[in-house]
């Protein structure tokens, strides 16, 4: 009795379901953009919705692309890879020629495979995943594909970038990071680079730690201190990163923090003044860099969205992606991912802050200017109005981390 | 000599923190029965409160006010939920704290954003007391080593000389026999919870800046409670500082030595090379487990001793 | 004969799923909504996933917080499986697959529940809780089994299978899906009339009296842990079928939660009520969680409102009607169900809209979206749409309790009846 | 010689500093009806969860048809050929009646830890659960779930799961407790016909079930046996009197 009961209810909310079937005809061109939108990563997803929004909305007021205007459908993916690949089943429903993910590289993972079969097996119906922040170096190495474009330098660049950035007068560093795949490949690339390009510095420790679990950092800035270290080079994010800055201040450490993600939202609110002249972040983008360079219509396009979101633009680097959609489009001529993915490889665009960057035809990794900002006062746009700011302290140029790769990349 | 006090000191505060926490569970597990998964999101709210009050009426009132509060929400939680789920038995107490902490996380992300708030150390605690082998020593860790130390003996005079602090400790014991001894246990059942949510909150308001105050420190904080909780045994307030203070240790000076399973097996003779197998698991360093060993030192304390280390009944 | 004639409702149902994709077929394209069968078959997985969820917390009383720890550990072994037979060390038919999986999760239940079944109740849960996180963290650690952060990815085309299908297209792995799922929930409801399922139960109300009735408790719950762990297993060889990558996610606490969620909104105590509660888990998370910043809210929600007012669950509700259904007095319910049913609506519809409106002030807002019923766009600063919201959700909320009494007398009234006619004859 | 069905040996038991069993020696023989009386707190219940391994001995010996129970579980003792009621009814209150009494006969008919046999299928077990459920009168309360019924129904279907399996050697623990007068007769009898053939040792305060009943009664005071007799002897045993029947006589 109970089973029949079971099975008409489950039969009628099947029915239910039914109704939220929906098409819609192409009218703009959509980009489904999936990241954490809820869950203790929100943060990131959320903070990188609306910087997009705001970039589309200006790439719009130019013109779109093939007399088209862009469209941002966000799908909340719980940091899950399984939601991931359920957005992306939704976006190609859709036909929508794009997908876009930037947090972790485990759902990216997910998605260059995902998207990889799906284009296989469906050879009219196919997407380009434009990868906006995960950072594993092998997505554009042994696992590259074609349909997959990264507009991030991988983690092994930006280790490069560190270690360029290091003062002369630094020699001794301590290198700490999470115990995953992306940590270990950060800790691992930070030492090639520090044993190639600077030979005279010394690795007074090494460490990993269990991801996002420990609560209390003091123990190991007991240790870094105990080893001379006059730098801590990390690749930590979130909690990991906050609350290693945070004990390594209390405890009064005379230290340099050497970090991946410290500009990123949240990350000045929770390390504070206290990090003033003591944290540095590798960044692809800082609202500081156009004041410093003179550049205005770079100055006035991000004001626009601290006018507009009372929030900072640190993300405005993603502008860059919008521009090289917007130039592959019109290239392509039409909608058909195959046709922009030819046009936006080897393609080149001086971008909005005035560098050369280049979409490398061989692994599709975007090669462009990358910076290194100090933690300070009196800079003109402060972070997250704790009064301190990014100053830029090393522009690293493309030329500089033009890094080989492995990629055997498959055309189709 | 040197890392060894000043990971001493450290482990201290941290297990200090955790006691805070904890302590107020324990009391609500031992008591009710009942594991409260919302703990630690009463933890997150002490944070929070403390954070807007701070924000027009300084700290200080906030160390008093915060805790009120959180204690109130504990109250309602107790009289409008909990006791209305008694009767279906403790997992559904259980489920409904579960969702509760569900509920809280998002309320905060709605009322207070999803980034972290600059909750800050009071200006007054803002320096370095002492320096210990050239590490400072925050004024400010003083103070929460301070409040905690008071809390338990607050508690523990509290429970030893009030008449309410009998009953509890009879209750703590014997659920049962309270009930049995004509006290309106419902009442004591609130008071217990809204203590211990209190409790929660006073940890909130002094964790949440010494650690981020952010959404998800809930989630983050919500296991090793439990874990202290159990591992210290039902029942026992002693067990529970006992086991706060051990964690907290074992996690400080895990992170000193960097050994593995690889150096104790050298020890022997045994070399362990890449193709040794299980070669991954016997290379892993203390350090970096350091954070797990709670979890393991759990099961291994259920499996073997389901009372706990302290407690006067099994889990 | 009489077995079809008795269980005739699982055949139609069968058909029923089969028929059902195609209501979203895209007839203009000539082409499967792949959205609607990739939600359908996660469905189907995290059906057996609750079914075996609810063989450990309906069928034996064990609370696990660590049960997608097999879930995973069975996925991982089966797109082990799959990657060998791809590389033609071994040969399996693509079909079996989730079988891999299964026997993946057999071995580990096996193994972990040797450990986690020396205790019952709470001291069970707090080491299942502990396992879950050990498990996890290690997950993300050791590179060679788990593959780090990137998983394991597989082809799930293996040109091995039996029935000549290559499994390209998410319709053929839906059928894959429904097959072993249909499958899966046969054996688990068979398992339940068996000798061990039934002395689960019996451990569950009383493991003293099992014991003096010549049974080992923990054994029964060692070997109910273990064939949970076998059909948790074959849902995470499922899983890996369907999205041909399994990463750590798989083994973490969140994927253990929503077990427990949708059994407990689907109601323990029914065979079916994991698998309803499933439905509605994975639909709030996939459908409204592209409608709402605030799912999450919801699910809690609905999940309090289940704990405090329908510990039975959904499919206990309904079972609650079997008496007056069998006595042919349901539709009695009609009206006072109809006359509950707007001030619910209200209250419902008052409590959305103010959950929304602070959404959109604090979240929604910034991300630049607005809030919009019907195209007519609202303006969540004027005090009007926060007025109705409070008005409808104080006016449902009293109405629904009026209405709610005179439901429960007619209710009562109508059981009355009901158990004095069964009483009769 | 046959062996004795149970037999005592020095059972002492403490729990902290306390001794509640102080040294008893008790043979019982097969087949025997026997009843263990004494006064609140005399330790008899302790003596019955000490038998039947609820708790281990702290010293002493006991064994069940010839076999040493030492370091055995409660589940290996039933094996050997005992089986128990408890003073607060314990039964399976969420299961049917029908599945409560055959939970009771599945071990001893070898169906262990089976999950491939159905129990539907199982034509002659269920046949036997249903006999049982008929001579305890429970036949068409047969679907009804334990735990909805009345008190002495629940007795009933206690001491039902309790002789389910065929033990030859049955504990019962005040099993008529808490009943009317009426419900005590039918008690009186249902006990009287299950254990045909058995031992059977219970706890009873009830003096007209142990007199009515039992071949032999032992007394047990303060955790030691002062008397242990035909029940004519025990009625003209002076210590008897002198410790406890005399109270209840006063």
């Amino acid at each position: 009795m109970r089973v029949r009961n079971g099975i008409s209810i489950l039969l009628g909310l099947m029915l239910a379901m039914a109704g939220m079937a929906a098409a819609s005809a192409q009218q703009t061109i959509k980009v489904a953009y999936t990241d954490p939108l809820s869950g203790p990563f929100a943060q990131v997803g959320d903070a990188n919705l609306k910087q997009m929004q705001y970039i589309i909305d200006f790439i719009n007021a130019k013109g779109g692309a093939l007399g088209k205007k862009f469209e941002l459908v966000p799908f909340d993916n719980k940091s899950q890879p399984s939601d991931a690949l359920i957005a992306l089943k939704s976006a190609t429903d859709q036909n929508m020629p794009f997908i876009m993910q930037c947090s972790g590289s485990n759902i990216a993972a997910a998605l260059i495979d995902g998207v990889n079969k799906h284009n296989d097996r469906n050879p009219d119906n196919r997407i380009i995943y434009l990868n906006c922040g995960a950072v594993a170096p092998e997505l554009t190495n042994e696992q590259c594909s074609f349909w997959h474009f990264r507009f991030d330098l991988h983690a092994a660049m930006k280790a490069e970038v560190m270690v360029r950035a290091l003062p002369k007068d630094t020699t001794k560093v301590y290198l700490i990071n999470q115990d995953y795949l992306f940590g270990q490949s950060v800790q691992r690339e930070l030492k090639t680079y520090l044993t190639k390009l600077r030979p005279d510095v010394q690795i007074v420790g090494d460490e990993l730690i269990p991801l996002g679990k420990i609560k209390d950092f003091s123990p190991y800035i007991t240790k870094i201190k105990a080893s001379g270290a006059q730098a801590l080079m990390t690749g930590n994010w979130g909690p990991d990163m906050n609350l290693l800055i945070k004990a390594g201040i209390d405890a009064g450490a005379d230290l340099r923090y050497y970090t991946f993600y410290a500009h990123l939202a949240g990350g000045p609110t929770a390390i504070g003044a206290g990090g003033e002249n003591r944290v540095l972040s590798v960044m692809p983008f800082s609202e500081n860099v156009s004041v410093e360079t003179g550049n205005k219509e770079a100055e006035a396009f991000t004001k626009g969205f601290r006018d507009k979101h009372k929030f900072d633009f640190t993300s405005a680097g993603f502008r860059t992606i919008f521009e090289y959609l917007q130039a592959a489009v019109n290239k392509a001529g039409a909608l058909d991912a195959t046709k922009i993915a030819y046009a936006l490889e080897g393609m080149s665009i001086r971008d909005f802050l005035g560098f050369e960057t280049t979409m490398r035809k061989a692994d599709h990794q975007l090669i462009g200017e990358y910076f290194v900002g100090t933690f300070k006062k009196g800079v003109k746009y402060d972070a997250e109005g704790t009064g301190l700011g990014w100053a830029t302290t090393a522009t690293i140029l493309a030329k500089d981390i033009d890094q080989p790769n492995s990629c055997k990349m498959k055309r189709p | 000599m040197e890392v060894f006090v000043v990971s001493l000191l450290n482990g201290l505060v941290y297990g200090m923190l955790l006691f805070m926490l904890a302590s107020g569970l324990t009391l609500i597990f031992s008591m009710m029965g009942v594991l409260n998964f919302a703990h630690a999101s009463v933890y997150m709210l002490g944070a929070y409160f403390a954070y807007t009050i701070s924000l027009y009426v300084g700290f200080w009132p906030a160390l008093i006010l915060a805790p009120l509060l959180c204690g109130l929400i504990g109250a309602a939680i107790e009289m409008w939920g909990l006791r209305r789920v008694h009767r279906h038995g403790h997992v559904a107490e259980l489920l409904l704290t579960f969702g509760l902490a569900l509920i809280i996380e998002k309320v905060v992300q709605m009322t207070w954003g999803l980034l972290p708030v600059p909750y800050r150390i009071p200006e007054l605690l803002d320096f370095p007391l002492f320096r210990v082998y050239g590490t400072q020593f925050p004024a400010y860790r003083a103070f929460m080593l301070l409040i905690s130390a008071l809390m338990f003996g607050a508690i523990w005079l509290g429970l030893r000389r009030t008449r309410v602090g009998l009953v509890i400790q009879a209750a703590l014991t014997h659920p049962e026999m309270a009930s049995a001894l004509g006290h309106n246990v419902p009442r004591i059942f609130t008071l217990v919870f809204a203590a211990g949510t209190a409790l929660a909150g006073l940890a909130g308001v002094i964790g949440g800046n010494y650690q981020v105050t952010e959404p998800a420190m809930a989630f983050t904080m919500g296991p090793i409670v439990f874990v202290v909780v159990v591992f210290g045994g039902l029942g026992s307030l002693t067990g529970c500082f006992i086991a706060s203070i051990f964690m907290g240790l074992i996690q400080t000076f895990a992170v000193v030595f960097d050994v593995s399973l690889a150096d104790l097996l050298a020890q022997f003779g045994i070399a362990v090379t890449a193709s040794t197998p299980f070669a991954e698991v016997l290379n892993v360093t203390l350090p970096r487990i350091g954070a797990l060993l709670p979890f393991l030192l759990m099961v291994l304390i259920l499996v073997f001793r389901p009372r706990g280390l302290m407690g006067t009944r099994d889990t | 004969m009489t077995l079809l004639r008795r269980n005739w409702p699982w055949l139609v149902a069968l058909a029923v799923l089969l028929a059902f994709p195609f209501l979203f077929y895209d007839w203009t394209r000539g082409r499967h909504s792949g959205f609607a069968l990739t939600l359908m078959s996660e469905i189907g997985v995290m059906a057996i996933f609750a079914l075996s969820y609810n063989m450990l917390l309906g069928q034996a009383g064990l609370l696990s917080f660590g049960h997608a720890v097999l879930f995973g550990l069975g996925a991982y072994c089966a797109a082990h499986t799959v990657n060998l037979v791809k590389a033609g060390t071994i040969w399996l038919p693509t079909e079996l697959v989730p079988l891999a999986g299964g026997l993946g999760g057999l071995f580990f239940g096996f193994v972990l529940g040797w450990l986690v079944t020396k205790q019952r109740a709470t001291a069970f849960a707090m080491i299942t809780l502990g396992l879950g996180e050990l498990v996890s963290a290690a997950a993300l650690m050791f590179m060679g089994f788990f593959g780090g952060e990137g998983g394991i990815t597989i082809d799930r085309v293996m040109d091995t299978s039996l029935l000549g299908v290559r499994y390209t297209s998410p319709w053929q792995v839906y059928c894959l899906v429904l097959g072993w799922a249909f499958v899966a929930a046969v054996l688990m409801r068979l398992q339940m009339q068996t000798p061990l399922g039934r002395m689960a139960n019996a451990t569950r109300d009383n493991f003293e009296r099992a014991q003096f009735v010549g049974y080992d408790p923990r054994r029964v719950r060692w070997m109910q842990f273990t064939l949970a762990g076998f059909f948790a297993g074959v849902g995470g060889g499922l899983y890996v079928m369907i999205y041909e990558i399994v990463t750590f996610d798989t083994v973490s606490a969140v994927k253990s939660a929503n077990a427990l969620l949708a059994v407990y909104i689907g109601g323990a105590g029914a065979f079916f009520g994991p698998v309803l509660g499933t439905i509605v888990v994975v639909l709030l998370q996939s459908g409204v969680s592209l409608l709402s910043n605030a799912w999450l809210l919801y699910v809690g929600v609905l999940f309090i409102v289940m704990v405090m007012y329908a510990p039975v669950g959904l499919a206990g509700l309904i079972g609650m009607h079997a008496p007056l259904w069998r006595t042919g007095r349901l539709r009695e319910l009609l009206l006072p169900y109809l006359r509950a049913l707007p001030p619910a609506l209200m209250l419902f519809l008052g409590f959305v809209l103010l959950v929304e409106l602070t959404s959109f002030t604090t979240i929604g807002a910034a991300q630049g979206k607005r809030f919009a019923i019907g195209g007519q766009t609202i303006d969540t600063t004027s005090p009007l749409p926060w007025a109705i919201a409070v008005a409808a959700l104080g006016v449902g909320a009293f109405w629904l309790r009026r209405e709610a009494h005179a439901f429960r007398l007619r209710w009562d009234a109508l059981m009355e009846d009901a158990k004095r006619q069964a009483g009769a004859p | 010689m046959t062996v004795p069905a149970i037999e005592l040996s020095d059972v002492r038991k403490n729990f902290g500093a306390t001794e509640i069993i102080r040294g008893v020696d008790l043979g019982i023989a097969r087949g025997e009806r026997h009843a263990i009386i004494g006064p609140n707190g005399a330790g008899k219940t302790t003596l019955f969860n000490l038998i039947s391994g609820r708790f281990p001995i702290s010293s002493g010996s006991i064994t069940v048809n010839g076999k040493s129970t030492a370091g055995l579980a409660p589940q290996e003792i039933n094996r050997l050929g005992l089986s128990r009621s408890f003073q607060i009814t314990s039964i399976f209150p969420r299961m049917t009646v029908f599945e409560n009494i055959r939970c009771g006969l599945l071990w001893s008919r070898g169906y262990r830890y089976s999950f491939w046999h159905l129990l539907g299928g199982q034509k002659a077990l269920n046949a036997e659960a249903d006999r049982l459920l008929d001579r305890l009168n429970l036949g068409d309360r047969r679907n009804v779930q334990a735990g909805l019924l009345s008190y002495a129904e629940q007795r009933a279907l206690e001491i039902g799961i309790t002789i389910a399996g065929g033990a030859d050697i049955i504990l019962l623990d005040e099993p008529t407790a808490g009943m009317s007068h009426s419900e005590t007769d039918a008690a009186v009898e249902l006990i009287r016909g299950v254990s045909e053939g058995k031992t059977l040792i219970m706890v009873e305060h009830d003096m007209s079930v142990v007199f009515g009943l039992a071949d032999r009664i032992t007394v047990l005071v303060y955790g030691e046996v002062i008397a242990s007799d035909t029940p004519a002897a025990i009625r003209g045993n002076a210590a008897v009197q002198e410790a406890y029947l005399g109270t209840i006589a006063a």
